[in-house]
């Protein structure tokens, strides 16, 4: 093998089992899709002027706050409805999470538990 | 010249950051920048031997620097004694295409991470102690990943286990640290004692410590089985695969930056010794007719833990609020993700019905290649990503997301930065993350499509962990306290730079690695009898 | 363990024992490869011995007698003997890491290996094993003994705060 | 045959008294006796590996002959005696400075809140 073949490896594909996988071809098409669009975008209305209401933030009709603290979501409130949701599931998870080092003592020893059974030692 | 130096490549590259850890308390009586640089220089020199071994290894025979060294793909060293000596009774490093595959992560990782602590430890207290418990880290995790002897994956286990611990407790004012620190050692401790017992267990049973000779000998009897059992759980707890993985988030989150890229390189270590244990001291026992269902009951363990184990990273890291915790349980995610490989393909073992010959079937296989390939990518990945955590807490000192807001006004690079660790950790094309991603989906779809079902889905869930994170902390108006906020200094940047160019030239090259880094790995994997003929 | 130390009957004794405590320990430092012992375990009966001193006299009266600071020079000094020992092996004799290359090629000071009948042996016939075992025995008395300093100081230190 | 088995009870009973402590003691100081226990346990167990019957201590200087008990196990007891002692010593320091911050001692107060 010379320099050359491992060279010539460089834009090879990918071959998983039943697929293929070539970043250099997608990134090829990716930047064609990217063209085609910014060519149908530079055909769009042009009425767009700085420093005008335009450019405000439409926070659905509310009044945008002085304080900018006030008007970052914070991590805490993103993904609201999924921690809703999912009150119950994570009721159990930080009951499991609850940081005592004797509970992961505790799982280590179940764990070796189970693969006694499974392994059929027990 | 490279011969030389290759010819002794496995002694230098535990001994040299050992001699180095040793003398930096010495140098950094003289001067602090002196011995900044002097930490530079031996950590880029390990690197370089690390890497030097390890293309002397993986390389096509025609261009290897020295392929006299290398039989059958694998290098051995005898401490003491060279070729003269008796390898069964000796200490011996035996670099096999695994190892070369592991050691390329820690010869990656650690020349990062102290790139990155120039800046990042500028204005710490006590950097002298803090460089050798690095230097000596990084020994520690290299002697783990190329040792053939049993006795000694436990010694060197143990080194980096005290030295992380010492490193997570670094900033001792902080009482979160202190009892991160604690934990892990307790934990650790008590991984190492139970995989001291199996190693008693085998010693007393095959009378070697060898794993080439224990390997060669070993049967399959109760007290072998209560040996592999203890052996895969202990590192199993120390790789932090759920559910104990609980001190991983805790240490890695609480640990500065830095010292986190290096311990996700020892717990890759402790994977490594799974594998070893599984594939090679037990390889020839697991993968054969008379303990097929054994194995294959092995392997689905394995596949519901590592269910198990994404599930709960990846929904405990979308609630999570700590910056740093929150990218260790997507770590947590990422782990569970090589255990499904490796679980997947030991589930698909069969016996050939005409020549009785049992084997791993072709898409597990590609489950090995892809899991394989996915430790190299989720120890860069998720580098990237604590490294671009600490350059936050640097500037803003502040770690918890609900605080922070508005920072990618103030920090170009770093946000750069942050955006390709999110679209690799979350395996997005044209990253790494993809590539082996979508090698696990793949396999695992043919062997049943529940599982690459939930492993999309809950890869889908880590890009909305950090689409979270990215909004929290770097979108949004620029807050009245970051006002005065600088983009890190340039060590720091350049310790990111180097990962991310590792990452941005694996994406976009998969084929490369995964044929010349990852298949060689795979192959000395399952060739059990290659590694036993080393000795 | 109070931290100005115990009575002057205690302070005493201690100096007369330390002595010999400090030859038993180098003793068993020195005949490592010929007697059970060996650096680890002669340098823990020598820091056992500064350990007894720290008690009988406190660890203030001790911190000011020796620093944390040069201790951790000493450990860092027999680490690198050791290691510069094993790197010897690369340069020398026969260019094996860890190479015992006082026994064998140009640098053979220390003639041939012990005798492997039993009887009496020789203290200079196993080459880098005794210096392996000095610089070993260097590192654990300093390592040992910063530990033991360390902790009793920082306990005194946390009895002080809450004192107040 | 009883006798020979008696080592081995004990480095059971060591280990399983040791996870004991760890699992069901709250103060971090018997946790960490546990830990020893557990490691006095597994050194224990390599030792009875090296022992034979009537065998004496390897060592060739003035020995009186006869069989010798395998040294490697001894060495391996050795290694692993020296770092559990660079563990505990470890362990010891942070539970000083877990007191220092949390005034208590007890295990399952000792954690993360959430910020």
């Amino acid at each position: 093998m010379s320099f050359i073949d491992s060279l010539s490896q460089l834009y090879e594909t990918l071959n998983t089992d039943s697929g293929f996988w070539n970043p250099l071809v997608w990134i090829t098409a990716f930047v064609i899709v990217f063209l085609i669009i910014y060519i149908i975008r530079g055909y769009g209305n042009k009425n767009y002027k700085k420093n005008t209401e335009q450019t405000k933030a439409f926070l659905s009709g509310n009044p945008e706050f002085e304080d900018k603290e006030k008007m970052h979501v914070k991590a805490k409130n993103l993904y609201w409805g999924f921690n809703e949701t999912l009150k119950g599931l994570y009721k159990l998870l930080d009951r499991m999470h609850n940081g005592n080092t004797s509970d992961f003592i505790l799982w280590f020893v179940v764990i070796l538990g189970i693969f006694f059974i499974v392994l059929g030692v027990l | 010249m490279f011969e030389q130096i290759l010819t002794h490549a496995p002694a230098l590259a535990v001994a040299i950051p050992l001699l180095g850890a040793f003398l930096t308390p010495l140098v950094s009586k003289i001067n602090g920048k002196l011995r900044n640089v002097f930490v530079v220089i031996i950590t880029a020199l390990t690197s370089f031997i690390v890497a030097l071994l390890s293309y002397n290894i993986l390389a096509h025979e025609s261009v290897k620097f020295a392929p006299d060294l290398v039989k059958n793909g694998i290098q051995t060293y005898i401490f003491g004694a060279g070729s003269a000596g008796d390898p069964v009774v000796r200490i011996v490093f035996e670099v096999d295409g695994v190892n070369a595959f592991m050691i390329i992560l820690a010869a990656i990782l650690p020349l990062a991470a102290v790139i990155y602590s120039w800046g990042f430890m500028k204005d710490e207290t006590g950097q002298d102690k803090y460089y050798t418990l690095i230097l000596l880290l990084t020994a520690g995790m290299l002697g783990m990943m190329m040792t053939g002897d049993l006795f000694n994956f436990f010694v060197f286990l143990e080194i980096t286990s005290i030295a992380s611990a010492a490193l997570i407790a670094y900033r001792v004012n902080n009482k979160f640290s202190v009892q991160a620190a604690f934990k892990y050692i307790v934990v650790s401790t008590i991984g190492a004692l139970f995989v001291l017992f199996a190693i008693a267990i085998l010693y007393g049973q095959y009378d070697a410590l060898n794993m080439a000779v224990i390997a060669k000998s070993i049967q399959y009897g109760l007290l072998d089985k209560i040996a592999l059992i203890l052996l895969i759980v202990a590192l199993a707890m120390k790789a932090g695969i759920a559910p104990m993985h609980m001190w991983l988030p805790e240490a890695y989150g609480r640990a500065p930056s830095s010292v986190t890229v290096v311990i996700i390189g020892t717990t890759l270590g402790s994977f490594y010794g799974i594998l070893r244990v599984g594939f090679t001291i037990f390889g020839e026992q697991i993968i054969s007719e008379s303990n097929l269902e054994v194995g294959i009951a092995l392997g689905w363990v394995l596949v519901g833990l590592a269910i198990l184990t994404i599930f709960i990273g990846v929904l405990m890291a979308l609630k999570q609020n700590d910056f740093k915790k929150m990218i260790g349980f997507a770590a947590v995610a990422e782990i569970g993700y090589m255990v499904l490989a490796f679980g997947a393909a030991l589930a698909t073992m069969y016996q050939d019905s005409v020549t009785g010959i049992t084997g791993i079937s072709s898409s597990g296989l590609t489950a090995l290649k892809g899991g394989m390939f996915h430790i190299l990518n989720d120890a860069l990945d998720v580098s990237l990503l604590f490294l671009v955590a600490g350059a936050v807490y640097y500037v803003s000192k502040e770690s918890s997301l609900n605080r922070l807001g508005g920072l990618a006004r103030n920090m170009k690079y770093t946000t750069i930065f942050f955006i390709i660790g999110l679209v690799a950790v979350s395996g997005l094309p044209p990253l790494n993350g993809f590539a082996s991603k979508l090698m696990i989906y793949q396999s695992t779809y043919e062997i049943n499509p529940i599982l690459a079902i939930v492993a999309i889905l809950c890869s889908i869930l880590l890009l909305a962990t950090f689409v979270k994170v990215f909004y929290a902390a770097f979108l949004g108006p620029k807050l009245p306290k970051f006002e005065n906020v600088k983009e890190v200094p340039k060590s720091m940047l350049i310790g990111m730079l180097v990962l991310t160019c590792v990452i941005i030239f694996i994406g976009l090259f998969p084929n490369l690695v995964v044929e010349n880094i990852v298949t060689p790995a795979v192959t000395a994997l399952q060739n059990a009898s290659a590694y036993i003929g080393g000795i | 363990m109070s931290d100005a130390g115990m009575s002057k009957i205690v302070k005493t004794m201690t100096g007369v024992c330390f002595p010999f405590i400090l030859i038993f320990g180098l003793y068993i430092i020195v005949h490592g490869h010929l007697t059970p012992g060996g650096g680890f375990q002669g340098g823990a009966v020598v820091a056992s011995a500064c350990a007894m001193i720290l008690i009988a006299y406190g660890s203030i009266w001790t911190m000011k007698k020796i620093k944390e600071k040069h201790l951790s020079i000493f450990e860092s000094l027999g680490a690198l003997m050791f290691i510069s020992l094993a790197f010897f092996g690369i340069f020398l004799a026969d260019g094996i890491f860890f190479d015992n290359f006082l026994v064998k090629g140009a640098f053979s000071f220390f003639g041939l290996f012990a005798n492997t009948a039993t009887g009496v042996a020789d203290i200079n016939t196993a080459g880098v094993i005794p210096l392996m075992n000095i610089a070993v025995g260097l590192k654990v008395i300093a390592g040992l003994f910063a530990i033991v300093l360390v902790m009793a100081y920082a306990t005194h230190k946390i009895k002080e705060v809450d004192d107040q | 045959m009883m006798a020979f088995q008696i080592p081995y009870l004990a480095v059971a009973g060591l280990i399983i008294i040791g996870l004991y402590a760890v699992l069901f003691k709250r103060n971090l100081i018997k946790m960490i006796i546990g830990i020893t226990l557990i490691e006095s346990g597994v050194n224990l167990f390599l030792i009875t590996l090296s022992f034979r019957e009537g065998s004496t201590a390897p060592i060739y200087t003035s020995s009186p002959g006869g069989p010798m008990s395998l040294p490697v196990p001894q060495a391996l007891t050795l290694t692993s005696i020296v770092i559990g002692v660079a563990v505990l010593a470890l362990m010891l320091s942070l539970v000083i400075h877990i007191f220092k911050h949390y005034k208590t001692l007890d295990v399952r107060k000792i954690r993360e809140e959430d910020n």
